[in-house]
């Protein structure tokens, strides 16, 4: 590596956001006009600083090559004026480059202004709100004496039509599983509100409980832990299961 | 050091942001005077804002302090704490709310057996929504909690009482047999 | 209807129940007054807190209110609490920051138009910080989303609203010698 190589890979430690970024700085370094552009001398630096970034392997964003075309593309037109046009006021094949450079810029202004007032107003400080349960207010039900009425009547008649003529027997009502996932975790974490602890083990009764009420436990439980809202410990395989409060350390 | 002042502003600026209690000994320690003078200050604090027409008091607590807002505007204050709920009620506790106005009181067994679904979902937003209420329990096996109507359901209706309930021309016995004749004699289809 | 200090002492009350920030509607709900003149009394607190020897301050943030500690007295109530571990934004993320404060609703596209580079990540921070917040879609091909900063944003970085960002009179250094009188003249950066 050269002198001037070595000094690009000092420059390429500073991170640069962006191809823009890197633009701006080579233009303040060698205190160049940002409107009028020396645009040979700053694709000739642009391209040395890809170049070394090649040689040092770096991962180079695609930001950076394309950038690399726009200016080779600025250049060339500048170098081949469009004969056409030569008699009318051409537009500066760089305007559209330095318009993006000064917006560039001035965001980057900005967010050096938001660095300071967040360094600022974090030097404040707010309370949390009371814990005050919240009082819930009722509109009041939009339904008529005769609408209930009607629906009461409705399910009544329903039931009698239900009723099996020749035998005078209504079809048996389908029992529907009573212990729901929702309510099994509802429950877990009220039992868990004052307490350290609870095992597994004391959250059924051992004469009451079903089967299907213990599945749907340990799938709470296993839920409560995905939603890391307790912690479940086991001693060693097969012991009783311990499920923390998670606000308790 | 601080001027007098600007230590009790101090001291508020601590007891704001701790919204805790805090301990005499941390206040004294953070603004840096002994316990004595801390206290001193805090006794002047506490009464300057009784006497004041300000939104806080201090409160002292087992050798502690802390800010809290003022009696008088408790009714004021407790109205940010109420949640306006936009939810109707649904069909399903439409439903319910017929079955328990009809039959009262009456178990949740009873009022699954009419409607032919579970609808404890429905009991308990009844129950939230204060227009039902427990009423006891029936003396059977198991002991099960009965509900009834609350004043809230009558005033909802514009009823007087529970006998303004219409009535329905209907006499039915939607119940199966292996009902017993005693639970017969607890289903009151009409009123 | 209650006297303005009874007024103040209401709202301070409030404001210091809520914690939160208050919006001035329901301010105004709660003392029974029009916004406007809730919003007088607000004002006036705001400059009587500022220039008294107070422990809080009012904040207003976009049509709402939250007390908060004195910049003065950070040092002291810092030692309050163990130290806050909050991580900071990356140059890349605080200048995403910047073009969307100064430009809202913004897509995503346009962010890494004046960026140069892609921003996803940076967008992806600030949303996680709730910094920012999608405001809608763009009514054109694809219906890109938008971009918009939150009430949050205006707490962590002091604004009252979106209009209280600061305009900065901006000359770019542009230093090489060619530079024109006229051409200086031409640079405004009007956000």
């Amino acid at each position: 590596m050269d002198n001037s190589t070595a000094e690009l890979y000092k420059i390429k430690i500073q991170n640069f956001e962006g191809p823009l970024d890197l633009l701006f700085h080579l233009i303040e370094k060698s205190k160049f006009n940002i409107y009028d552009i020396p645009i040979n001398d700053v694709t000739d630096q642009y391209m040395e600083y890809l170049y070394v970034m090649n040689e040092l392997n770096l991962d180079i964003a695609s930001e950076f090559i394309v950038m690399a075309a726009t200016l080779l593309h600025i250049k060339s037109k500048m170098l081949l004026p469009d004969k056409k046009n030569v008699d009318e006021e051409e537009a500066d094949p760089r305007e559209e480059l330095v318009t993006r450079l000064i917006q560039y810029k001035r965001f980057k202004e900005y967010s050096g202004v938001l660095r300071q007032k967040e360094i600022e107003w974090a030097k404040v400080f707010y309370k949390f709100p009371e814990l005050i349960e919240k009082k819930k207010i009722y509109d009041d039900i939009d339904i008529t004496v005769n609408e209930l009425v009607n629906i009461y009547s409705g399910i009544v008649e329903g039931n009698l039509n239900k009723i099996n003529k020749k035998t005078q027997i209504k079809n048996p009502v389908i029992q529907h599983e009573k212990v729901s996932l929702k309510l099994k975790m509802k429950e877990i974490i009220q039992n868990l509100a004052d307490k350290m602890f609870i095992a597994f083990s004391d959250m059924f009764s051992k004469k009451k409980s079903t089967k299907k009420e213990i599945v749907t436990g340990f799938i709470a439980v296993l839920e409560l832990a995905r939603q890391k809202k307790i912690t479940v410990k086991q001693k060693k395989q097969f012991s009783d299961i311990l499920i923390y409060n998670k606000k308790v350390k | 050091m601080l001027e007098i002042k600007e230590i009790e502003a101090l001291i508020e600026g601590l007891l704001f942001a701790s919204g805790d209690v805090l301990s005499l000994d941390k206040i004294a320690e953070i603004v840096d005077l002994d316990t004595k003078t801390t206290k001193l200050i805090l006794s002047n604090m506490i009464d300057n804002l009784q006497k004041s027409k300000r939104g806080t008091l201090i409160r002292e607590i087992n050798e502690g302090y802390q800010l809290c807002t003022r009696h008088e505007h408790y009714e004021y204050i407790e109205r940010l704490f109420e949640s306006r709920q936009k939810q109707g009620l649904s069909q399903a506790a439409f439903e319910t709310l017929a079955i328990i106005a009809y039959n009262q009181p009456i178990t949740r067994a009873k009022i699954e057996q009419i409607r032919g679904v579970n609808s404890d979902s429905s009991v308990t937003r009844l129950l939230e929504r204060n227009l039902i209420t427990y009423s006891g329990r029936l003396d059977t096996p198991g002991r099960p909690m009965l509900y009834a109507t609350t004043d809230e359901f009558l005033r909802c209706f514009g009823f007087k009482n529970i006998k303004d309930l219409p009535f329905i021309e209907m006499s039915i016995q939607a119940e199966g047999e292996e009902q017993s004749e005693e639970e017969y004699e607890n289903i009151k289809f009409d009123v």
